[in-house]
């Protein structure tokens, strides 16, 4: 197979985008899903040989030429290395399984087609920037994905909620991206290239790394974790990721679970040499991850609304592999990001199947589903394993292999913190499997149903791939998955150990465990827990108050300077020009002046002291010939008398 | 006909114009159907340019010279390179898009169509004549014909203020263009043998003191026009107050003529100060920047907004300018380009919103989205394309002035960064409030756009979608040139 | 004859400050019709003053030009427009201080410079006699051609004169 | 020479400056053209002065000097026949009662 | 040069003589007086017709006093042009239908060849015949119309300042010929130049000034200038801005080129600050002005300060072809500017500014050329305005009068101002009289015959330029 056959994996979803965005409303209507489900097959047909013949050992590049810069040119392309070999498998897969939720799920929605365009769209850029081999296509990937998940968001625009929502989850993670895109300038003038075989080139090695002033290169690395903070929803830009829940539940799981936010952390993994070619920056890069980790799951113990739970989990988990990354363990922090993908497009998949079988979205209103809707039951709860961390579900392994990483490197703090964080995990994914699947049906209203079989059907593929994925990462495997990635950079590996694993299952069980004690049996409990430690369950309850924050100290702030420039526009910029240097001590009457004029309609801006001038010249034409007379003779004397240089 | 192209794309639209006056006032139909097709032949004959024009070669090309005012030397000197090539394109693209969009536009206006086209017209030749002309002198000339229809097509056919933003306006540029007056007859005298051709004024070397009083005497000029911080306050107003069209070709031509002016005439012909200026430069840029983003972000006037907004992004285009390196000048020009298409896009689109809803107040709006998907989704476009978006053209530019600012300096480039942030706030904030939320019953009854209006949009989008995606089929028209320019810049050190 | 000569300085030096005494009244005299004879008083002095410079011609042509009819004119013109009546009123306007300041800075600064400028006597022409032939054939000679002029402005200013001061039909 | 030139130069100075007061402190207009007469003859003395001491050709000031006189009386004519016109139009000879046109 | 072979270079000036008196005559005979304006049309395009260029070397005429050169023979061209315009716009004037018009059109041939030999005045004496011959004929055709009470007054006003002036202009002159016992201009300026002569030539030379500034209108010595132009018939308000001004800048022109020898630097710096007062008070009094006949009276005022700019710069070659061209192209911008004033308020009767309004709908062709007139006197390429000031501009720039030029450029900023409110007034206040009616012929043509002018300069400089100066 020609390689070059790789451009069409992101074209063939592009021109659905364009078929779809152009005649889909017209013509196409609820035939667009199968325009979108039939390109995202394709390019998942072309791209799985490719990926299969990198994870025998190949490796595939090439590109053209596209933009000149400097003296020299950006070339666009692509590169399949492990690293976007194993991504591009996740992404096509998952992608396509969720389009065909999605054709079930969005079912009779008057803009149908205007969400498969969307999706498309998104399908393109996401396999654009993973295949890209440079970071310039990587950031236009990147930003476009932005764009699709801020359409997406704001699909039901009409809901004042998701405007907001929309408008807020692009603005934060632009934040990161104007990081991103300074990192990217920097990097550039460093090393004066953007591919990523070049930077590897100069990097790798010791002396071509001496070459290279090592702050800029600090500079770049931790510019460019600002890109991965906005997008992976790290501390402190984590905020919009749960007001993404606004939008249409496939899109959660697709771009807010599995794939886009995880594009942050594969940011990380992209510029991995850069951080080791640094490595002072790594524990910012610990830090954050590891502090998002387990605020996130902190603040999931209370929350209540299904795909929020959810959406507070997958910025945990992100934060879990950011954590990896900062560790130096990328292949810790890839094989997590594809597993996660997995459980996690199941787990709001299932999600989505409940609220489309319920039409809520609280679970104090659900209850005793499992019987109702018995598939998406089963594999929720074989997600919610997998998260949990039970062996031998995917998310086991994966896991341990972060918590591995953190207490082989030292890191002991780190491992502590992530451990309790995966208690937590599996006490708060319980409690929703508790209070949704199992128990009475708490509210009467609500007529749950089973959802039809297009919608099932991924959730079985997926559950199967929750359940596998793990093991080519597993001792089972001899660790395949990390040697493989190995091969493209080298990191540190460690052996595993009992100790660590013993640890997580226990803090997977046990947490399990409280979850089934408190919400199966002694739901009271809960109240009185909250009640005992007040100010954590607030802390929890509200977000740790960080978007009260950002509304006090940044946004406010921000349209108060806006609106103050532009009085300061209008009033003194204005008002010194058109003062014409008559000085701030005028500028209030050059105010009234002007107003004045303007509401008579003279439109007389030459400035208070013109018109003050031409009042006072005026007054010397008296319409008295003496007094010009008598005018010019003074003048005249004037004359006089300073060209005989009398005075 | 080839041999004097670059005159016929010149006076064309005058041809058009003087034809307009033989037209009975009455005949409404003839005289738009006549000034739709000078136009669009201005712009097949750019496009005949276009074919002719070797990409690869960096001197003037298509030259035409004649004597005019042999006492001063003064040349009838026109010429093209890859500098005012892109302009060139883009003052025959805004023109006609213009056009189309003052069809439906100045009916509704009320009349004096006749006058209305002619002054258009006429401005189209002033435009076009500024950016071939190579003679100093004949330069200044067609620069100051540019202002004379503006002032009318705003005066007359404006908006509530449109007195005084007119004479706001004029007032403004004109006092700029005497102190660039004053700048030209001096590199006049300064020249040995005195000239006012362009192509012989790059080869001579002038004092550090001359070369900064003169630049800054064409700085005045060019600034004004820009418009660069502190000078910017006449765009606002004359923006909004500006028939839709002429709001487009202000923010889409007129304004690049000042930056065009650095570029064509303070860098070559003074390197020296360029150099010596080009902190202040960077200053004014990013100030520009972040100011011009920040009053946007404030508005709550859909046109005031996007006036603000060419503000900020001019900013983008000093900034290339002040880096003085090739990827600065490339990201300048390009922007240049790109900023007209987009920006004038944008106010075509607040024209079509005010056409329907007769008002521009955003908090006014609300839930468009629904009512009008065709326009929500160009009207998306658009601000995508304003914010930078990756894909689309602004992003190219943005990023290509950034990468060269960043060589000349970490901290202006990162503040200037901001204001691709603050883009995004006030663009997004304006779709907020337009298109999401519930929709206003007010206006439940506005239908979405029509095929005219569209035809005024989709070119551009074509331009924009192209550029973004595949910059390099302008650039390789500017590479050249540009590189050229930096040769001279750098020699002069 | 310095006795003589004294005396006829002293006449002269005489003459040229009753002269500036008359003018003085010119200018300050209430009644315009005063100010009319003193100005032909003054103009008769100033031909007088020809006679010193030899100048008889001048000062024939002062005494019946001037005196003879530009001051008949103007005494006509007073008695057409004014009530000679009406002498209550107000002659001078309200600047006269500033005026006379002025004035007194002009004559101190340009008489300095008359003073002190040394000029250049020419005694050919101290020496010379020119009598009214000689004047007649110069403004038929050389001078022909300002004179031919002068004739010309004095056609058109009586035409131009006439018509402007001709009584008008009806308003 | 009886007295010395700048004498006779100082006398119609001074003429010139007492024309010069009439003209800028009469009030009425045929005071004012009286006044200007003045000043042209302190300029005819000065010619008529000059013509008999510095003058290279001894009947050039003779002559200005008779056209001056030719030229005042005619300004003399013209003026007055204005002012005439001026009291049927409006009934005053005042220069400061005429001023409909200012500023 | 005796006078009978001076009569062969004569010829022009003794139609223009013949014609007048003639016109006086046909005056008598005939009834339908506009058949006189004809007439008097005919003999300025027959004058026009007889003139010869000039030989290569200056020809003394009548023994020297009248002294034909290419500069006077340019001015000849000047003053038949703006004679010719006046006429032309006389015909169109309807308050003269009743008052005298033959006699009108008669003493504005006088006039013609006043204007002539003011050009070729070269001596102390000529200069002050003609200036006086031209002063008088301005004073009458000031006061021309009847029932007038503007008109007298303006007259009155022009009179006595006029007269005064040129009382002063004349001691000065005789001053100066007592300094150096000659009239003639040369000999003088060997004079003046001596050291001990200095401070009276300065005097003389400065009252001289005041004549001549009278003239121009210079500041402190233009404050006439406004009552005058407002109150003077229009064509004779036009006729006064351009042809008198120019004539004064003839002769102060020659009095410069002659005179002032090694004492030149003393005077740039006068003149420049004359030229930026004048220009300032001009512009800055023009901006409240609601009259059109006293706005451009200011406007005329600025533009002197504008020429004297040329002046400021002497000996400079280039200020002094500076001064050439803008005195043309303001003899065609302004008598332009006047056609239409004057046409246009022969149609509304009023000569206010806020009679202007709408006046794009009203009479389009009129707005049209008014706001080409108005820009040039902006100086707005490509028009003959831009060239003139591009002109004056230079010479400063090349003679490094920095502070001249920046106010100057700021001036005319100013002046935009001013002159865009009549066009605003013209096009964007809407209209709420009827349409006028069409003007006559005779004020159509010359509005466009000025306007031809007006484009031709701009658009073909170098054709002008070289017709100009030769």
């Amino acid at each position: 197979m020609n390689p070059d056959m790789i451009y069409l994996v992101p074209l063939l979803p592009f021109t659905a985008f364009v078929v779809n965005i152009l005649l889909g409303a017209r013509f196409l209507k609820h035939r667009a899903s199968w325009l979108s489900i039939a390109t995202s097959a394709a390019a998942c047909a072309i791209a799985l040989p490719i990926c299969f013949a990198v994870f025998k050992g190949g490796h595939f590049a090439g590109e053209f030429s596209w933009l000149p810069v400097g003296g020299g040119t950006l070339r666009f392309g692509y590169l399949i290395d492990p690293l976007s070999a194993s991504l591009l498998f996740m992404v096509t897969i998952v992608g396509t399984l969720i389009q065909i939720y999605a054709s079930g799920y969005m079912a009779g929605d008057p803009r149908y087609s205007r969400f498969f365009a969307y999706v498309s769209l998104f399908m393109a850029a996401m396999l654009t920037l993973v295949i890209s081999n440079n970071f310039i296509l990587f950031f236009m990937a990147w930003e476009i994905m932005g764009l699709c998940s801020y359409l997406l968001i704001g699909f039901y625009f009409e809901r004042e909620s998701a405007a907001k929502a929309c408008f807020k989850a692009f603005l934060t993670t632009r934040v990161g991206d104007v990081g991103f895109l300074i990192g990217m300038l920097t990097l550039f003038t460093a090393l004066g290239t953007l591919n990523f075989s070049e930077i590897n080139g100069a990097l790798a090695h010791g002396s071509a790394r001496a070459a290279v002033p090592a702050s800029l290169l600090v500079m770049s690395a931790l510019f460019m974790f600002c890109g991965t903070v906005g997008k992976s929803a790290q501390f402190p830009l984590h905020v919009w990721l749960p007001d993404a829940m606004e939008g249409p539940t496939p899109v959660s799981a697709l771009i807010h679970a599995a794939t886009m936010v995880a594009a942050g952390v594969f940011l990380v993994a992209r510029a991995f040499v850069i951080f080791m070619a640094v490595p002072e920056t790594m524990p910012v890069v610990t830090a954050i991850g590891c502090f998002t980790a387990f605020m996130a799951a902190f603040i999931a113990l209370t929350q209540t609304d299904i795909k929020r739970i959810l959406a507070y989990s997958t910025i945990s988990q992100l934060g879990y592999m950011v954590t990896a990354l900062g560790m130096q363990g990328l292949g810790a922090g890839t094989f997590h990001l594809i597993t996660h993908a997995f459980f996690k497009a199941l787990l709001f998949l299932g999600a989505g199947s409940v609220i489309h079988g319920t039409h809520v979205q609280d679970i104090r209103q659900m209850g005793g589903l499992f019987r109702k809707m018995p598939h998406t039951a089963i594999t929720f709860i074989i997600a919610s394993l997998a998260l949990a961390g039970i062996p031998p579900l995917s998310g086991f392994w994966s896991k341990d292999e972060i918590l591995l990483t953190a207490f082989a490197s030292g890191n002991i703090v780190v491992f502590w913190v992530l451990t309790l964080s995966a208690f937590m995990t599996a006490f708060y994914m319980f409690r929703l499997v508790f209070m949704t699947f199992f128990g009475k049906a708490r509210d009467p209203h609500v007529h749950a149903h089973e959802s039809p079989a297009v919608m099932t059907l991924p959730l079985w593929c997926l559950a199967i791939g929750s359940v596998v994925l793990g093991f080519p990462g597993s001792p089972f495997m001899h660790h395949w998955f990390q040697r493989f990635l190995a091969h493209a950079v080298p990191h540190p590996e460690y052996h595993p150990s009992a100790f660590v694993m013993s640890c997580s299952v226990i803090a997977a069980v046990s947490g399990i465990a409280l979850a089934g004690i408190i919400y199966l049996k002694n739901v009271h409990w809960a109240e009185a827990v909250a009640k005992a430690f007040r100010p954590l369950y607030q802390l929890s309850l509200n977000k740790f108050y960080v978007d009260e924050i950002y509304s006090r100290f940044v946004i406010r702030p921000f349209l108060a300077l806006g609106r103050v420039l532009f009085h300061f526009d209008a009033t003194v910029i204005d008002g010194a020009v058109n003062g014409a240097g008559t000085g701030s001590m005028w500028l209030g009457a050059v105010k009234n002046w002007f107003d004045k004029n303007i509401v008579d309609g003279l439109v007389n801006f030459v400035g208070a002291f013109t018109c003050f001038l031409n009042s006072v010249v005026k007054r010397l034409q008296t319409g008295l010939v003496q007094n010009y007379l008598l005018i010019a003779f003074l003048g005249f004397l004037v004359f006089i008398i300073r060209e005989l240089k009398l005075i | 006909m080839t041999s004097h192209l670059l005159s016929w794309i010149t006076f064309t639209p005058l041809l058009g114009a003087f034809l307009l006056l033989c037209i009975p006032k009455r005949a409404h139909n003839s005289i738009r159907w006549i000034a739709l097709a000078t136009t669009a032949i201005t712009a097949a004959l750019v496009g005949l340019a276009f074919s002719l024009f070797r990409a690869s070669e960096a001197g003037f090309q298509l030259v035409e010279r004649a004597v005019w005012i042999p006492q001063f030397g003064v040349q009838y000197l026109l010429g093209m390179d890859g500098i005012s090539f892109p302009m060139v394109v883009l003052t025959a693209l805004i023109s006609l898009m213009a056009c189309l969009g003052s069809l439906t536009h100045i009916r509704v206006k009320g009349g004096r169509e006749k006058e209305y086209y002619f002054l258009f017209l006429l401005l189209e030749t002033g435009m076009m004549g500024t950016f071939l002309a190579l003679d100093l002198f004949l330069f200044y000339i067609f620069w100051e014909v540019v202002l004379v229809p503006m002032y009318f097509l705003i005066g007359i056919w404006g908006g509530p203020r449109k007195e005084y933003a007119a004479i706001k306006f004029f007032l403004y540029t004109l006092a700029g263009s005497l102190f660039m007056l004053i700048g030209i007859v001096a590199v006049y005298f300064a020249s040995s043998p005195h000239t006012f051709d362009m192509t012989l004024l790059t080869t001579m070397k002038y004092g550090l003191l001359f070369q900064k009083v003169v630049f800054l005497a064409f700085f005045l000029g060019f600034a004004i026009k820009v418009p660069v911080f502190p000078f910017h306050t006449w765009l606002p107003d004359a923006h909004v107050e500006a028939p839709t069209p002429i709001s487009v070709i202000l923010a889409g031509v007129l304004l690049k003529m000042g930056t065009y002016g650095f570029l064509r005439f303070s860098y070559p012909l003074f390197p020296d100060a360029a150099r010596w200026f080009q902190p202040a430069m960077g200053v004014l840029a990013v100030v520009g920047i972040i100011y011009g983003g920040f009053i946007a972000l404030a508005q709550t006037d859909f046109k005031k907004m996007v006036a603000y907004s060419s503000v900020s992004h001019m900013g983008f285009v000093l900034l290339g300018l002040a880096a003085m390196n090739a990827d600065g000048f490339r990201g300048a020009l390009l922007q240049m380009f790109n900023h007209g298409t987009i920006t004038g896009g944008l106010f075509l689109l607040v024209g079509v919103l005010y056409d329907r809803a007769h008002t521009r107040d955003l908090n006014d709006f609300g839930g468009l989205g629904a009512k009008m998907p065709v326009y929500a989704g160009i009207l998306t476009f658009f601000s995508l394309a304003s914010l930078g978006l990756p894909g689309l053209s602004g992003f190219i530019s943005e990023f290509l002035s950034l990468l060269g600012a960043y060589q000349y300096s970490k901290l202006i480039t990162a503040l200037s960064a901001i204001g691709i942030l603050l883009a995004a706030a006030y663009l997004l904030y304006m779709i907020q409030r337009v298109l999401l939320g519930k929709l206003n019953p007010k206006w439940a009854a506005l239908p979405d756009m029509n095929a005219l209006e569209l035809s005024t949009l989709v070119p551009l989008m074509v331009f924009i979608v192209a550029i973004g995606l595949y910059p390099k089929i302008i650039l390789e028209y500017m590479i050249p040139t540009l590189d050229g320019l930096l040769g001279t810049i750098r020699g002069g050190i | 004859m310095d006795i003589l000569n004294f005396g006829i300085k002293v006449g002269i030096y005489a003459l040229m400050a009753g002269t500036l005494v008359l003018a003085v009244g010119v200018v300050t005299l209430r009644n315009l019709f005063h100010s009319a004879l003193c100005l032909a008083a003054t103009l008769i002095g100033t031909a007088a003053l020809y006679l010193v410079f030899h100048a008889e011609f001048l000062a024939a042509v002062q005494i019946l030009l001037y005196v003879g009819a530009v001051v008949t004119v103007i005494i006509f013109a007073i008695m057409l427009t004014e009530h000679i009546a009406e002498r209550s009123v107000a002659q001078r306007n309200r600047q006269s201080l500033p005026a006379l300041l002025g004035i007194l800075v002009l004559i101190a600064v340009t008489g300095r410079i008359l003073l002190k400028t040394p000029w250049a006597v020419n005694p050919a022409t101290v020496g010379a006699r020119v009598t009214v032939a000689d004047l007649g054939a110069a403004l038929m000679g050389t001078y022909v051609f300002p004179f031919e002029l002068v004739s010309v402005i004095l056609i058109a200013a009586l035409i131009g004169a006439v018509i402007v001061a001709k009584k008008e039909k009806s308003s | 020479m009886i007295i010395p030139l700048p004498h006779v130069l100082l006398f119609s100075l001074a003429l010139f400056g007492i024309g010069a007061y009439g003209v800028l402190t009469r009030r009425n207009i045929i005071g004012i053209l009286i006044s200007i007469e003045l000043m042209l003859n302190a300029a005819g003395i000065n010619l008529i002065a000059f013509s008999k001491t510095t003058a290279l050709a001894p009947e050039t000031g003779q002559i200005f000097a008779v056209f001056v006189i030719a030229i005042a009386a005619m300004t003399a004519t013209v003026g007055l026949a204005i002012v005439l016109a001026l009291y049927r139009a409006r009934k005053t000879v005042f220069a400061d009662e005429v001023n409909l046109l200012k500023w | 040069m005796g006078p009978v072979e001076s009569l062969r270079h004569f010829i022009p000036e003794l139609v223009l003589l013949g014609g007048a008196f003639t016109a006086f005559f046909l005056d008598f005979l005939l009834k339908n007086k506009r058949l006189v304006g004809y007439f008097a049309l005919l003999t300025i395009v027959a004058a026009a017709c007889l003139l010869k260029a000039p030989p290569k070397e200056s020809l003394d005429l009548f023994y020297g006093f009248f002294h034909l050169d290419g500069f006077a023979n340019l001015f000849r061209v000047l003053a038949l042009i703006a004679v010719a315009a006046t006429i032309l716009i006389a015909f169109g004037f309807s308050p003269l239908r009743d008052r005298y018009e033959g006699e009108f059109y008669g003493l504005f041939l006088f006039m013609a060849f006043a204007l002539i030999t003011v050009a070729a005045a070269n001596n102390l004496l000529m200069i002050f015949l003609s200036v006086e011959f031209v002063s008088i004929l301005s004073y009458l055709l000031a006061g021309f119309l009847k029932n007038d009470l503007k008109a007298k007054e303006s007259a009155v006003k022009y009179l006595l300042f006029g007269s005064v002036c040129s009382a002063v202009m004349l001691y000065g002159m005789s001053l100066l010929f007592g300094a150096a016992g000659s009239i003639d201009l040369p000999a003088i300026a060997r004079v003046v130049d001596s050291p001990a002569m200095k401070p009276l030539g300065m005097i003389g030379l400065l009252c001289f000034f005041v004549g001549l500034g009278f003239k121009i209108s210079m500041a402190p010595f233009h404050m006439w200038a406004p009552d005058v132009y407002e109150g003077a018939p229009t064509p004779v308000t036009a006729f006064l801005t351009v042809a008198p001004k120019a004539l004064g800048f003839a002769v102060l022109m020659r009095v410069l080129a002659s005179v002032f020898g090694e004492s030149y630097r003393d005077w740039r710096q006068v003149l420049m600050w004359l030229s930026i007062l004048t220009m300032t008070l001009g512009n800055l009094t023009a901006i409240s002005q609601t009259n059109i006949k006293r706005f451009l009276a200011y406007s005329s005022i600025a533009q002197a300060g504008y020429i004297l700019m040329g002046l400021a710069v002497f000996p400079s070659p280039l200020g002094k072809d500076g001064v050439l061209i803008y005195l043309f192209a303001y003899l065609f911008t302004n008598l332009g500017a006047f056609a239409v004033v004057s046409s246009v308020g022969d149609r509304t009767g009023s000569d206010e500014i806020a009679s202007y309004s709408g006046l794009s709908e009203r009479a389009p062709v009129s707005a049209a050329l008014m706001t080409v007139f108005l820009l040039s006197l902006t100086g707005i390429p490509p028009l003959a305005g831009f060239l003139a000031k591009y002109y004056v501009f230079a010479a400063a720039v090349e003679a490094r009068f920095i502070t001249l030029v920046v106010v100057a450029a700021v001036n005319s900023a100013v002046a935009a101002y001013y002159y865009f409110r009549v066009i605003r007034t013209m096009y964007l206040v809407p209209a709420d009289q009827p349409a006028l009616p069409k003007p006559p012929v005779s004020a159509a043509a010359v509005t466009w015959l000025m306007a031809a002018g007006v484009l031709g300069i701009g658009l073909f400089p170098g054709f002008f330029i070289k017709l100009i100066l030769g």
